[in-house]
C-alpha cells in the first residue's frame, strides 16, 4: 500500500481535547510518516459542508477524521453523497452504519474525578489547603451536552463517595475567555469549594491559573495540565483522543483497513484516565487510593452504572 | 440572609475591581479618542494585540515588563493605522475600527500558527506574569478587607490611579484642553491654529498605549496565557460605556464598576441553580438599563423645569406668569 | 457626474488591489506562494458551477444583513445589532417550522413573517428610546447583540433542544422550506429574496415620497423636521425596518440552509453585512456587489486551507486589508482638506 | 477696475496694480499687502487675482455680493486656506501663511462669521485657548481669570471670565471673540460680518471699541454688507465682484450709491416701498402665547398679535430674545407651553407640522443651514421637500423627478439662483444663493401664511433688493406676512406694523412708516418706552 493519507477537521484543534487530537495525529506524522491535513472549520455553520465537500472531492484522503457534533449534519450530508470515503467520527456515536466513530466514556473519568475531589473535600482540613467548606466546584464552558456529559460523571463520582460533599457547577458560557474562567473559579473558591474541576479549554486555563492564585485545588481536563499550577492541581482527566487517533491509524498503516463500527476508548482501554499529579500522588491518603481504585475496578465490571446526560 | 452573606462580601467586591480594572483601562484609553472627537470602534482589535504581543515579548524576552512594553507597543501600532486612515485619510471611523478588530483576530491567529505551531493558546512556554503586589502593613491595617487594596497586579493600580490623573489631564494640561476642544469644536481648534490632526493623532496613541496595556493586563496579569479572542467584548463595553460616560473620566469609572460589579455578581449567582445563559446576560443588561434609564433621566423633568423658569421668572421680572401653574 | 462615479470605481478597483498587494506580501511572509494562494481562492470562489452556487450561498446572508444596515443608514441609523436580530430571526422561524405543523408554503411564509417579527421586535426597544429620548443606537444595539445571542442559546439548549446530540433545536418540517434553486447547492431562494430586496429599496428610496423622507431624515434632519416629517416616527420605523430586514435573514439561513437552528450558528454575519454596507456607502444596489465580493472570498478561502498550507485566518487578514484600504479611498480624497469638516456619521 | 499706482512698497514688490490708492501722510507702511492672489474651488474661481493692500490704522471695509470671495480671501490671509497663486506680505514681510498660527505670530487676529467659541469652557477658557497660562506645566485657571478681567476692563469689553460660552448671548461671543484676538497681542483684525448678529447700540458699542483700536495704532479689516456701517466707520473701502477687486478708495470720496453700484454694477433702491394700508382678514391669531427655549426656559412670554391677509407685521430685537421660538412654535416644531396662536382659525397645538404646511404655512427658516436645506442634496430635491406627497411631484407615493427637475430648473430661473443646474449639490452655492434655494421653494406653495426669519441675513444689497422685492410681491398676493429681522432698516422698508420682543415679550408696537431707530433699539435692549408699550397694554 502506498502512503497513508489522513485529514481531520474541527473547529476545536485550539482546545483540549482537540489539542490531543492534534498531538495524535502529528505523533502518528512522525512515527509512519503519512500524510496529514489539518482543516480548522472556524465556528460558521454554512461554512462546514463545503469544507467536507472539498476534503472529499480530493479523493486522496484515506481517513477523515471528523470531531465536533455541530458538523454532524453536515457529515451525514457529505458521507452519504460520497459513499466511498471513509470518515471518523470522534467523540460520540451517530446512526449512520458507514461511519468509524471513536467514542470516549469521559463520564467514566470524571466519575473518578469525581470521587477523589469529593474524598480528599470530605478530609477536611487533614489535608492540605482544605478547608471545612464540604464543597467542590465545576467550571464548563459552553453549557453543552458534552460537557453536561462530564459533569453528570463528576457530581455522580462526588456523591458516590462522599456523599455529604456538594458539587456547585458554573459555566463560562464560552471557550475563549480564561479571565472569566479565573472569576467564575474564585467565586467558586470563595464560597467553600476547596477542589474544582474545569471542563472549558482555554477558559479552563484560567481556572487552574485561579487556583493557583488562591492556593486551593484544580483539576484538569483532557491533557496533563499538572504543569500549569504545580502544587494546586490535584489530577488531569485524562480523555485520549491521541491514542485514539493514534491506534487508528496505526491499524491502518499497517495494512487492517479501519472498518466501520465503533471503537469505545474508556478506562478499560486507557481512552479516559485520571491521573494524580506527581507532586500531589504521594500526600494523597491511603484509604482514598484505595477506594479510588476500588470505584475504577467496579464501573470496570459494570457494578457502577453512569448515567449520560442526554 | 445566608445567601446574601454567601454573594455580598469582601470578595465579591475584590472580584468587581478585578473584573473592572481591564475594562477601565481600555475605556480611559477610548476617552482620549472620544473626547478628540472620534469613535473609536476598533478598541476592541487593540487590546487584542496588545494581550498578544505581550505574551511574545515575554517569551522572547523573559521579563513581563518588556513583555508589557510589547504589547504596548503593537497596540500603538493598530492605533497609528487608526489615525492615519481616520485622521489623515478621514476614512470612515466605524469601517476602520471593525476592520482594525478583524484584522487583529486573523493576524493574531496567523501569528500563532507560524511561530508556535497551533492555534488556539499559549500558556506556559515560558510566559512570565506579572507579580502581585502585596502592599506591607495592609494586612495589619485593614484585617480581612486587605483584599481590596493589596494583592492586585500591578496595572491594577495604573488603572485606578489613571482616572484622578486624567481628570487632572482635561481640566489643567494644554494637551487635555486640546483634545476636548478638538473633540467639541474642531473650528475652533483651527481657528487657533491648534493642529486637529495633530492633536487626533496624540489622541489616537494615548488611547492606543492604554488598549495596549489593558491588553497586557489581560493576559500578564490578569491570567498568564493569551488565547483566540480573548479580549472577548470587553473592548466593545468599553465602547458602550464611552458612549454614555461622554469619555468623562469619572462617569467612566462609574459605569465600569457598574458593569465590573454586574459580572462579578452574575457569576455568582450562578451558583444558585440559574441558568448559565440566562445569568450571562445580566452586565449586558445591566448596561443596557443603565444605557436607557439615564436617557430616560435625561429627559426634562417637570419639577426641575418648573423650579428653573419660577427662578427665572423671579429674577427677570416681578410679575410670574402662568408657567408655574402650567408646565408642558 | 460620470466622470465622478468613475474616479470612484478605479479608485475602488485601486485600493483593492494595494490590499491584495499587502496581502501578497504577507502570504510570501508565511511561507506560501501568493500566485497559488489566489488562485486557489478563485478556483474555489468560481471554479466551477458548484463552487459559483457556494459563492453565492455565502452571499446571500451578507447581502440581506447589508441591506438591512443600508436601510438604517440611509434613515441616519446605525443597526449594529443585526447580528442579534439574525439570531432571534432564525430561531422564530426554526420555531414556527418544527413546532406548528402547516400547508407547504404558507408554512415557510409563516415562519419567514415571525422571523421578521422577531428581528422588528428585538430591535424595538433601542429604537424606541433611540426616537423618543435619542439614547444612541449603536451601544444599545451593540450590546443587545450578546443578549440575543444567549437568549437563543438558552432556548435551544433549555427550552427546545433536539434529544440527543449537538445543542440545537429539532429538525423544522419540510413544508417550511425554503426552496433550492439547484439541486447540486444548497443555495436558495434566499438570494433571490436578497436581489428582490436591495433593487426594492434602492427604488423606494429613490422613487417614493417615504424614501424621499428617509432619505432627508438621515442626511439632514432638522430640515427633515422642518419640512414636516416626523423625524422621531421615521427613525423608529426605519431601525424597526431594518431589524426586520435582519430577522430575515437569520429566517432564510434557517429554512433555507441549516433547517434547523443551531446554537451559536452564524457569528458575524450581521457584523459583515454592516460592512458590505458601510463599504458600499450606504447604497443597496453597490452592497450587492460588495456582499458578492465578501461571499468569495469567504468561499474561496475554503478551498484554500484544504489545497494549501495557508490558513484561513491568512484571508481574514487580506479581507480587513482590502476594507482598510478602501475605506481610505486613497485617489478620490484630497488630503490638504480641513479637519474641521463634518464627517458622514457622526456619534 | 481701478488703475491706480501702486504704493511704493508694493511698487517694490514689483507689482504695480496693487490699488492702495489712499496715500495718507503718516503711511510707514502695509500692514497687509496681497498680491495676485487667485484660489479656485474645482473649476470655480472664488479668487481671480486680488490686490488688496491695508495701511496701517486704518479701518478698511470690504464689502462685495454674496460670492464675492470675501470670506475666502480672509481666510487665505489669515492662513485657514491657500491661495493656489499669489503672495502675502505682512508688515512688508513677504510670509507664506502655511496656517494660522504664522498669521497670528505676524499679528494678525480674525474674528470670524460664524464664531468659534467652544460651549463647555468657560470666557477665560476661551480667550487663552491656545496660549494657556501655565504654572508649573498645568494650567492657571486662576490667572487666566484675572488677566481676562483686566483685558476685558482695559478695552470696555465687559465680560464675565468664569462664565460658560454656551450660556452667553451672541453679542457677548463677539466680545470675546475680539478679547480673544487681543490677547494674542493682534495688531490688525479681520472681522468678517461682525454686525450681522448684533442689535444696533451693541454695533455701535463695536464701532467706537474699533475706533478705539485704530487710535492705539492697530489696523481693522471689516467685512459688511451694511453700507451705512461702512459709511460711517471705515477709512477705506475695497469692492470685491465676482472674485475679482473692483475698486479700493478711501470712503470719504464715496457715496453709497456709488458703492452699491461697484458691487452689483447697477443701480439698487433701497428706500421705502410704496403700499397701500390693507385689511384683510385676520390669518394668524396670537393670544397670550407662552414658550420654552431649549433649556426648558420660558423664551416667548405672552406674546399676542394678529396677522392679517396682505399685511406685513414685522418683529425686530436683537437675536435670542425669543424670536426663533417663537418661529418654531408658530410653524409646530416647538410646544406652547400656554396660550393659543390659530391659524385661518385652527389652533395650532392639535396639528403636527407636516398638518400646519397643509393648513396654509409657508416658512422661512433662521438657521438656513441647518433648518431650511440639506446641504448634501441637489437643489431639486431641496426643493421639493413639504410637497413630496403633492401633484404633480407625486402621485400615490410614487416621486415624479421629472416634474420636480423641471420645477426646480423654473424657480431657478424665476429668483436669479446662480447655480449651473438644478441637479447641483447646495452646499456648492454661497450663502445667499442658498437662501434664494429656500425662498424659492416657500413662496410658491401657495401658502397664505408666510413666516419669515431673517430673509437677509448675511445676503448681499443686489440679492436683497431681489427678496424684499418678492415679499412685497407676496403681500401685493394678500399673503399674511410675519417677517422676524434683527436688522431694522429692513422691517421698516417692509413692514407695515413692527413689534418689538425683548426677553420673550413683546415690548411694543410702531407702525412702519414712523419707525424710529433709536426708539425700537431703546425697546429692544429692554428699556420701556411708555407711549409704545401702553398701545399693546
Ligand atoms: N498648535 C498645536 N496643535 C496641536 N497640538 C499642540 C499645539 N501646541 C501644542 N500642542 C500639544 O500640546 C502639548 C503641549 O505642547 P507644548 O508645545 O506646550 O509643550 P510643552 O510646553 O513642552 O508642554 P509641557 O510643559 O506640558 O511639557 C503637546 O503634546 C503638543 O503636541
Ligand atoms: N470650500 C469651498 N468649496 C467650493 N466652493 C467654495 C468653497 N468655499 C467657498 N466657495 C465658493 O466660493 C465663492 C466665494 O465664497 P465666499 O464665502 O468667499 O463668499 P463671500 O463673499 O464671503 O459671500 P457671503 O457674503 O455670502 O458670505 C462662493 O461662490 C462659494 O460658493
Ligand atoms: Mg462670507
Ligand atoms: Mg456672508
Amino acid at each position: 500500500q502506498d502512503k497513508v493519507s489522513v485529514a481531520a477537521i474541527s473547529g476545536y484543534f485550539a482546545q483540549g481535547f482537540g489539542v490531543s487530537i492534534v498531538n495524535g495525529l502529528n505523533k502518528a506524522k512522525t512515527d509512519f510518516g503519512i500524510d496529514l491535513k489539518l482543516v480548522d472549520t472556524g465556528n460558521r455553520a454554512l461554512d462546514y459542508e463545503e469544507q467536507f465537500e472539498n476534503l472529499a472531492k480530493a479523493k486522496q484522503y484515506d481517513l477523515i477524521f471528523v470531531m465536533g457534533w455541530e458538523l454532524v449534519d453536515s457529515l451525514q450530508k457529505v458521507s452519504k453523497a460520497y459513499p466511498d470515503q471513509r470518515f471518523v467520527f470522534i467523540d460520540g456515536v451517530l446512526d449512520d452504519p458507514n461511519m468509524i466513530y471513536a467514542n470516549f466514556a469521559e463520564e467514566q473519568g470524571s466519575f473518578v474525578a469525581g470521587a477523589l475531589a469529593g474524598m480528599i473535600e470530605a478530609k477536611g482540613s487533614e489535608f492540605p489547603k482544605i478547608g471545612d467548606g464540604m464543597a467542590i466546584g465545576f467550571v464548563g464552558g459552553r453549557d453543552i451536552p458534552v460537557i453536561r456529559n462530564f459533569l453528570g460523571g463528576y457530581e455522580q463520582g462526588a456523591k458516590y463517595a462522599a456523599p455529604d460533599v456538594k458539587v456547585n457547577s458554573v459555566f463560562a458560557g464560552t471557550f475563549d475567555d480564561p479571565a472569566k474562567g479565573s472569576e467564575l473559579a474564585q467565586a467558586l473558591y470563595g464560597q467553600g469549594a476547596d477542589i474544582v474541576y474545569n471542563v472549558a479549554g482555554p477558559t479552563g486555563e484560567g481556572v487552574m491559573q485561579a487556583s493557583a492564585a488562591v492556593d486551593k485545588y484544580s483539576i484538569g481536563v483532557d491533557i496533563d495540565m499538572c504543569g500549569t499550577a504545580p502544587g494546586n492541581v490535584l489530577a488531569s482527566m485524562l480523555k485520549r483522543g491521541d491514542i485514539a487517533v493514534y491506534t487508528l491509524i496505526k491499524d491502518e498503516v499497517e495494512g487492517r483497513k479501519v472498518t466501520a463500527g465503533t471503537h469505545t476508548f474508556d478506562l478499560a482501554s486507557g481512552g479516559v484516565e485520571v491521573k494524580v499529579c506527581d507532586d500531589i500522588a504521594p500526600t494523597i491518603p491511603a484509604d482514598v487510593t484505595t477506594k479510588l481504585d476500588e470505584i475504577k475496578k467496579a464501573i470496570l465490571d459494570g457494578k457502577i452504572e453512569i448515567a449520560k446526560a442526554k | 440572609m445566608e445567601i446574601l452573606d454567601k454573594l455580598v462580601n469582601v470578595a465579591l467586591i475584590a472580584a468587581t475591581l478585578r473584573t473592572t480594572a481591564p475594562i477601565l483601562l481600555v475605556a480611559l484609553g477610548g476617552s482620549f479618542t472620544t473626547k478628540a472627537g472620534i469613535f473609536n470602534i476598533g478598541l476592541e482589535g487593540q487590546m487584542l494585540a496588545g494581550a498578544f504581543f505581550a505574551v511574545l515579548g515575554s517569551i522572547w524576552t523573559g521579563s513581563a515588563l518588556l513583555g508589557v512594553a510589547c504589547g504596548v507597543v503593537a497596540a500603538l501600532a493598530f492605533a497609528l493605522v487608526f489615525a492615519v486612515l481616520v485622521v489623515s485619510f478621514r476614512a470612515n471611523e466605524v469601517v476602520v475600527g471593525l476592520a482594525l478588530n478583524i484584522l487583529a483576530g486573523g493576524m493574531t491567529i496567523s501569528l500563532m500558527k507560524a511561530i508556535f505551531g497551533t492555534r488556539g493558546s499559549i500558556v506556559g512556554q515560558g510566559i512570565v506574569g506579572l507579580p502581585k503586589i502585596q502592599i506591607p502593613g495592609a494586612r495589619d491595617l485593614l484585617g480581612s478587607w486587605v483584599s481590596l487594596i493589596s494583592g492586585f497586579t500591578p496595572i491594577v493600580y495604573v488603572a485606578f490611579i489613571a482616572v484622578p490623573l486624567l481628570v487632572l489631564f482635561y481640566n489643567r494640561t494644554r494637551l487635555g484642553l486640546y483634545i476636548r476642544v478638538v473633540g467639541e469644536k474642531p473650528e475652533a481648534a483651527e481657528a487657533l491654529g491648534i493642529s486637529i490632526t495633530r492633536v487626533r493623532y496624540i489622541a489616537s496613541l494615548l488611547c492606543g498605549l492604554l488598549a495596549g496595556l489593558a491588553g497586557a493586563h489581560l493576559s500578564l496579569g490578569y491570567i498568564t496565557m493569551f488565547t483566540e479572542n480573548m479580549s472577548s467584548g470587553r473592548g466593545f463595553m468599553a465602547v458602550a460605556i464611552l458612549i454614555f460616560s461622554n469619555g468623562d473620566p469619572l462617569k467612566v469609572l462609574a459605569g465600569c464598576l457598574l458593569f465590573g460589579f454586574a459580572d462579578a455578581f452574575s457569576l455568582r449567582l450562578q451558583t444558585f441553580g440559574f441558568p448559565s445563559y440566562l445569568v450571562l446576560t445580566v452586565p449586558y443588561v445591566v448596561a443596557l438599563t443603565a444605557l436607557f434609564a439615564l436617557s430616560y433621566r435625561a429627559r426634562p423633568r417637570i419639577i426641575m423645569e418648573t423650579l428653573a423658569s419660577m427662578q427665572r421668572l423671579l429674577s427677570v421680572d416681578k410679575n410670574p406668569g402662568p408657567d408655574g401653574k402650567h408646565p408642558s | 457626474m460620470m466622470n465622478d462615479s468613475l474616479r470612484a470605481v478605479s479608485g475602488q478597483i485601486i485600493a483593492v488591489a494595494v490590499a491584495l498587494l499587502m496581502g501578497a506580501i504577507i502570504i510570501l511572509m508565511v511561507g506560501e506562494s501568493p500566485v497559488r494562494v489566489f488562485m486557489t481562492l478563485l478556483r474555489g470562489a468560481f471554479g466551477d458551477q458548484a463552487k459559483i452556487a457556494g459563492t453565492l450561498l455565502q452571499t446571500t446572508p451578507i447581502l440581506i444583513c447589508g441591506i438591512a444596515a443600508c436601510v438604517g443608514l440611509r434613515g441616519g441609523m446605525f443597526n449594529v445589532g443585526i447580528e442579534g436580530q439574525l439570531f432571534l430571526g432564525g430561531f422564530a422561524a426554526a420555531w414556527v417550522g418544527f413546532a406548528f405543523p402547516l400547508p407547504a408554503g404558507i408554512h415557510m411564509l409563516a415562519a419567514l413573517a415571525l422571523a421578521v417579527v422577531a428581528g422588528a421586535a428585538w430591535v424595538a426597544i433601542p429604537a424606541y428610546f433611540r426616537a423618543r429620548y435619542n439614547t444612541n443606537e449603536v451601544v444599545s444595539t451593540i450590546l443587545s447583540n450578546y443578549v440575543a445571542v444567549l437568549l437563543t442559546s438558552y432556548f435551544t439548549i433549555f427550552l427546545f433542544k433536539r434529544p440527543g446530540g449537538w445543542s440545537e433545536t429539532p429538525p423544522i418540517l419540510p413544508t417550511a422550506y425554503l426552496p433550492g434553486i439547484f439541486d447540486f447547492s444548497r443555495l436558495n431562494w434566499g438570494l433571490v429574496i436578497g436581489l428582490v430586496l436591495a433593487i426594492g429599496a434602492a427604488l423606494v428610496f429613490r422613487y417614493t415620497s417615504w424614501g424621499y423622507g428617509v432619505t432627508m431624515v438621515g442626511s439632514a434632519p432638522k430640515f427633515a423636521e422642518y419640512g414636516g416629517i416626523n423625524v422621531k416616527r421615521q427613525g423608529f420605523v426605519v431601525l424597526l425596518l431594518s431589524g426586520a430586514i435582519g430577522g430575515l435573514a437569520g429566517g432564510v439561513e434557517t429554512l433555507g440552509v441549516h433547517h434547523r437552528f443551531m446554537e451559536g450558528f452564524a457569528p458575524g454575519f450581521g457584523f459583515d453585512g454592516l460592512i458590505a454596507a458601510l463599504l458600499a456607502n450606504g447604497s443597496p444596489v453597490a452592497t450587492i456587489f460588495t456582499a458578492l465580493f465578501f461571499g468569495a472570498l469567504r468561499n474561496g478561502s475554503l478551498l484554500l486551507e484544504v489545497d494549501t498550507g495557508a490558513s484561513r485566518e491568512i484571508i481574514t487578514v487580506i479581507q480587513a486589508l482590502i476594507i482598510l484600504s478602501v475605506s481610505a479611498q486613497v485617489l478620490v480624497r484630497r488630503r490638504g482638506d480641513s479637519q474641521a469638516g463634518e464627517r458622514r456619521w457622526k456619534f | 477696475m481701478s488703475n491706480v499706482p501702486g504704493s511704493p512698497t508694493l511698487h517694490n514688490a514689483g507689482n504695480n496694480a496693487a490699488g492702495a490708492n489712499v496715500a495718507g501722510p503718516n503711511v510707514a507702511g502695509m500692514a497687509v499687502a496681497l498680491t495676485g492672489i487667485t484660489k479656485r474651488f474645482g473649476a470655480f474661481v472664488a479668487n481671480d487675482g486680488i490686490d488688496l493692500a491695508v495701511r496701517r490704522g486704518e479701518i478698511h471695509a470690504i464689502i462685495g455680493e454674496n460670492g464675492a470671495g470675501k470670506t475666502t480671501l480672509m481666510n487665505i490671509l489669515f492662513g485657514l486656506l491657500q491661495p493656489d497663486e499669489g503672495s502675502i506680505r505682512l508688515n512688508d514681510e513677504e510670509t507664506v501663511v502655511a496656517d494660522p498660527a504664522v498669521a497670528i505670530k505676524a499679528g494678525l487676529g480674525m474674528v470670524h462669521q460664524h464664531f468659534k467659541l467652544v460651549p463647555s469652557l468657560s470666557v477665560a477658557d476661551n480667550v487663552f485657548l491656545g496660549m494657556e497660562i501655565r504654572r508649573h506645566g498645568l494650567i492657571d485657571h486662576a490667572a487666566q481669570i484675572a488677566r481676562t478681567r483686566e483685558l476685558s476692563e482695559r478695552f470696555g469689553l465687559r465680560v464675565d471670565p468664569t462664565e460658560r460660552v454656551g450660556l452667553l448671548s451672541v453679542g457677548i461671543e463677539q466680545r470675546i471673540e475680539i478679547l480673544k484676538v487681543l490677547v494674542r497681542g493682534a495688531r490688525t483684525i479681520i472681522l468678517d460680518e461682525p454686525t450681522a448678529v448684533l442689535t444696533p447700540q451693541e454695533s455701535r458699542e463695536l464701532f467706537q471699541t474699533l475706533r478705539s483700536f485704530v487710535a492705539d495704532g492697530m489696523t481693522v479689516i471689516f467685512i459688511s454688507h451694511h453700507l451705512e456701517e461702512v459709511m460711517e466707520v471705515s477709512d477705506t473701502v475695497t469692492v470685491l465682484r465676482n472674485g475679482r477687486r473692483v475698486a479700493t478708495r478711501p470712503t470719504v470720496e464715496l457715496s453709497k450709491d456709488e458703492l452699491v453700484r461697484m458691487m452689483v454694477g447697477r443701480e439698487v433702491s433701497f428706500d421705502r416701498r410704496p403700499r397701500e394700508p390693507q385689511h384683510g382678514e385676520v390669518v394668524l391669531e396670537v393670544k397670550e402665547l407662552w414658550a420654552r427655549d431649549d433649556r426648558r426656559l420660558p423664551a416667548v412670554r405672552n406674546v399676542s398679535f394678529k396677522v392679517r391677509s396682505g399685511e406685513v407685521v414685522g418683529i425686530a430685537g436683537v437675536a435670542g430674545n425669543g424670536q426663533t421660538e417663537l418661529a418654531e412654535v408658530l410653524s409646530g416644531l416647538r410646544p406652547a407651553s400656554h396660550g393659543v396662536a390659530q391659524l385661518k382659525g385652527r389652533n395650532l397645538a392639535t396639528l403636527s407640522p407636516a398638518e400646519i404646511r397643509e393648513a396654509g404655512l409657508a416658512h422661512v427658516p433662521g438657521d438656513r443651514m441647518v433648518r431650511g436645506v440639506d446641504r448634501n442634496a441637489s437643489i431639486a430635491a431641496n426643493m421639493l421637500m413639504g410637497r413630496q406627497h403633492r401633484a404633480p411631484w407625486s402621485s400615490s407615493g410614487l416621486l415624479h423627478w421629472n416634474a420636480i427637475g423641471q420645477n426646480a430648473s423654473k424657480l431657478i430661473r424665476d429668483f436669479d439662483i446662480r447655480a449651473q443646474g438644478s441637479g447641483d449639490a447646495v452646499k456648492r452655492l454661497s450663502g445667499g444663493n442658498i437662501q434664494k434655494v429656500v425662498l424659492a421653494r416657500e413662496f410658491t406653495n401657495g401658502a397664505d401664511f408666510l413666516l419669515i426669519d431673517q430673509p437677509t441675513r448675511g445676503v448681499d444689497i443686489g440679492a436683497q433688493e431681489a427678496i424684499h422685492g418678492e415679499i412685497m410681491r407676496q403681500r401685493a398676493a394678500g399673503r399674511a406676512i410675519l417677517l422676524i429681522s434683527v436688522q431694522l432698516d429692513e422691517l421698516a422698508a417692509l413692514a407695515d406694523r413692527i413689534l418689538v420682543m425683548f426677553n420673550g415679550r413683546i415690548m411694543g408696537e410702531v407702525a412702519g412708516d414712523d419707525a424710529d431707530e433709536d426708539r425700537i433699539g431703546m425697546m429692544m435692549a429692554g428699556v420701556a418706552v411708555p407711549e409704545f408699550a401702553a398701545e399693546t397694554a
